[in-house]
């Protein structure tokens, strides 16, 4: 199976629809380890995004994302901001000329989006970020799809390691980002960004399962 | 939450109107953007300073912009690094040709915002340096880490890298200075209680009616540890080595102190805290030329405060002295 | 009760040991009293200005000790007034044979010891005046009762007649400015929690989580009604509207304005509520001709505000635009 | 019975001690309609005021009353600083040369007390002050008195006159004072200066009723 145009509007709509309704659950993270603010954060993106997708749905899979990209870097501010406007700018890139998306699309887009947010950010899987729940799933998701699996089953897989990479996040320490501040104090808390990473990477996963 | 507020997007808009408002003689908004510059921004010949990040630690930053400290100030909604449209923004209004020095707080988002507000003023050719002020001794240092937070000592940073550009120092020079100071400026905070982002309603953390956090910055987040609350002289005490025992001062060694409040801190508990601070220096014979106590580097409405410690060299002394006409500093 | 206190005994005199430690160019204290004198105390030639109340209104008084305003402030106990022989001891510091004047905010406490003072220093043939502050309009006007406090508006008191000395005016002219400035300065204050008083150690009263007081002082005391909360320009309009009601106001007319905070309210929330202070004055075609937004009169770590605003003719003006010195006032 | 000087030094003792006792009573009731420092004030006035008669309590009974006095000007400060300083002066001025103290020298004390509060504070009776404690006591000790009763038993009537007169100001408004800035919301609680009083009053009925 693939990814048509219809279905990839549909998983950014969808996406953008469960950040914005989980806004209270990262703000609620965030207050634990940081400053309350990764709900707000990513609400205001992805609210101001959803308006930008409408007025270039017709455009391709490409303008779309680089739209999304610079709607997120120029909303959201904080250290998601820049880092989702990357991992988008990426996923962008990533698409030139494509009219569907199949498995080896998503691998591609995985690692230009990982590659990205270590370049702006200089964080390693472990360091309890969003990287945590994104560096799994693709790792699960490629090893998938290299065996042949179908997209269905290679985005349900990488949605179960982004969600066990999430749930790992709550035993290790921070070392980047605001929360490495608090030291071991930040052991025993999901990391927001991871948890964000996660819905984002579930939504898509969602709209596969469905098309 | 009760706050004096009107709807929850609108608390930066509306704030900056309200500066500008009371302070028409020292500064001006950008038009469409949460930018505050000089009113007489760009100052043709000079190095322009811009400085920023989230809001709710007013005066900072805005209350900083005027001479002899900040041309420019950048706000974020509360406690979120402003974007790099807004920062390239105010690089591009300040910038008279000689240059921007962007004043960086060492946090993620503020440090990768920044930096892509720098590099999309280079591709406009404009030149652009930056300093990350890291001077919060409660998070230990370490390579591997984030490193530490900038929290209040990064005052001493605009006000004596602000000299440097109004005495007429080229670009290296004024960064050269604002890294000098830098490196010589330790800051410790604590806190009785939390605050409330507005936008997410809740207290940042919760504490008895017994305990303090120690060590934490200006975001409301928790700090290093918690402990029982103990008399103003301890915890000023305890601050204090902290400070004295991440940085070796010698006998003789001139300084100045910043005892600066985190918003709900009444001015005689600084004043009290200040007592202890300038008998704990007198002590180890350091000579204090210059003593800040107030509301500078704030948390929204947390009480607790912070003390600052910068070691003066001939040059800093000098700098620290020179004047400076700024809403919040003169 | 959580404080960044020592013993409740000492806070007051340690209080006034960190000002002088924060400030050393601008005061000293009167060696065994709780007197703040400015540096070069007296004056020659000047005359001189004594104001004072309870602590815990911080920065006032002493805050506003220096050139171009007070010569002397007396601190009493946390929301006591000082006793007489403390006022005594800072008229005679403060007096170069030109006289002194005292500004008094209207409480029974304060009127009674600044007298009794007055009395003393008038029995040493210290020429002394007096004038009382009374510019809040929460309180209904009556001549039958004890008349209206003297709240936040004080500043404005301080700083012209502050000029009008340093002007050289004789003591009968700077207390006729001085009678002038409170002729014309109205106030009102609002809060949205209790302060705790150290030596009672409990708030001084509660509020309901939406419940705001409107109408208060400076002492903790409840105000004159309470309400829900609503906006901040809805609070704020309230607020304006009940000063413009009390003294007229033609189109045209110059005005300052101050908005002040209690102690506990961010800066943030200050200018949120000036804007619409300055929007509203526009709308009723007035002149702002300054705009003062901080915490100046507080009420120990209570969140809340005042606005007080001065209807001025020229003289005033001219006297509120001369500089002035001071740690808080500048 | 008249008062002798040993009572004379029991009963300052006494109205001091439980002055100070009553500390937290009367800070509380000016937490109500005023700033919450009335107990701490007297408490400071009368602590110091013990030490002081301890170094007269040799002389006579003007110049101890003139100690007491010079003491609390200089010590207790707000409002009851300069009204309780004036009443012991007044006392003072009251007892010249007087080695004990009968009926008549109580009602003189009680004149100029009054009088003396009235001059410096510019209040009545009615005002929601320490005067409504004060005044009625004086009226019906003197009546007492010129009725031919005995100190014991005016002192008695003047103590229960001044506890309903401190009862009363529950229920009026206060006209002058820090309360006065309350209107009607100053209606409902007890002044704490007229309770201050009664406390006073009470203290010496206790010494006489012994003695
Ligand atoms: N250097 C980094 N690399 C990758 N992710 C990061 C980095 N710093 C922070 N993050 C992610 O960003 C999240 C916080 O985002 P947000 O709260 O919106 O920004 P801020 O920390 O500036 O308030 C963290 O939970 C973490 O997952
Ligand atoms: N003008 C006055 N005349 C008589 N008694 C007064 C007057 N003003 C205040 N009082 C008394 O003083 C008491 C308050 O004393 P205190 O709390 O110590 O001073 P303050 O009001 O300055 O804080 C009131 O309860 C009242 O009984
Ligand atoms: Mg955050
Ligand atoms: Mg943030
Ligand atoms: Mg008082
Ligand atoms: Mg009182």
């Amino acid at each position: 199976m693939l990814m048509n145009k219809e279905m990839f509007l549909k998983a950014l709509e969808l996406l953008s629809d469960r950040i914005i309704d989980s806004k209270e659950l990262l703000n609620d993270l965030d207050t634990q380890i940081g400053d309350s603010d990764h709900g707000s954060n990513m609400t205001r993106g992805f609210t101001e995004a959803k308006k930008k997708i409408d007025m270039v749905k017709d455009k391709d899979f490409s303008t779309i994302l680089k739209t999304i990209a610079m709607t997120l870097i120029s909303t959201v501010g904080g250290a998601s901001g820049p880092l989702y406007g990357t991992a988008f700018l990426k996923a962008s890139m990533s698409v030139k000329d494509r009219e569907v998306l199949v498995g080896e699309d998503f691998i591609k887009i995985h690692e230009n989006v990982i590659s990205g947010i270590k370049q702006r950010g200089h964080a390693e899987r472990g360091h309890k970020t969003m990287l945590d729940a994104i560096i799994p799933a693709y790792e699960a998701f490629k090893e998938s799809i290299e065996a042949g699996e179908d997209l269905k089953i290679a985005s349900q897989k990488a949605t179960d390691a982004a969600k066990e990479g999430m749930e790992y996040t709550k035993g290790i320490k921070a070392i980047k980002g605001r929360a490495s501040f608090l030291g071991d104090r930040s052991i025993g808390h999901v990391d927001p960004g991871a948890t964000s990473s996660f819905i984002i990477i579930n939504a898509i996963n969602d709209v596969i399962k469905e098309g | 939450m009760k706050k004096i507020i009107n709807q929850v997007e609108n608390i930066v808009d509306e704030m900056l109107k309200g500066i500008v408002k009371a302070h028409p003689d020292h500064l001006k908004r950008v038009e469409g953007f949460n930018v505050l510059v000089r009113k007489d921004a760009p100052v043709a010949g000079k190095v322009a300073l811009i400085s920023g990040g989230g809001s709710g630690h007013e005066p900072s930053h805005g209350g900083f912009v005027g001479r002899g400290m900040l041309d420019g100030a950048v706000a974020g909604e509360v406690f979120t690094s402003p974007t790099p449209d807004q920062v390239f923004e105010g690089i591009k209004v300040i910038d008279s040709g000689k240059g921007v020095l962007l004043i960086i707080k060492n946090y993620s988002g503020d440090v990768m915002n920044f930096e892509m507000a720098a590099e999309m003023a280079e591709m406009e050719g404009i030149k652009v340096d930056k300093v990350i002020v890291n001077d919060d001794v409660a998070v230990e240092n370490s390579t591997y880490t984030t490193g530490r937070r900038g929290v209040a000592g990064t005052i001493f940073v605009h006000k004596i890298a602000g000299a440097a550009a109004e005495e007429g120092m080229e670009l290296s020079e004024v960064k050269r200075v604002a890294e000098k100071v830098i490196a010589n400026t330790r800051t410790m905070g604590m806190s009785l209680g939390p605050c409330i982002v507005p936008a997410a309603g809740k207290p940042s953390f919760e504490l008895g009616e017994e305990e303090i956090e120690m060590g934490l910055g200006i975001h409301g987040e928790p700090g290093t540890h918690r402990e029982s609350i103990s008399s103003a002289d301890e915890i000023t005490t305890h601050m204090v080595e902290k400070i004295l025992s991440d940085i070796p001062f010698d006998e003789g060694q001139e300084v100045a102190v910043l005892v600066n409040g985190l918003g709900a801190t009444p001015l005689m508990e600084l004043y009290i805290a200040n007592r202890k601070v300038a008998e704990l220096l007198e002590e180890r014979k350091l000579k204090t030329v210059k003593t800040i106590v107030g509301n500078f580097m704030t948390s929204l409405e947390m009480p607790g405060f912070s003390v600052s410690i910068i070691k003066l060299d001939k040059e800093l002394k000098e700098l620290l002295e020179k004047t400076a006409d700024t809403p919040a500093y003169k």
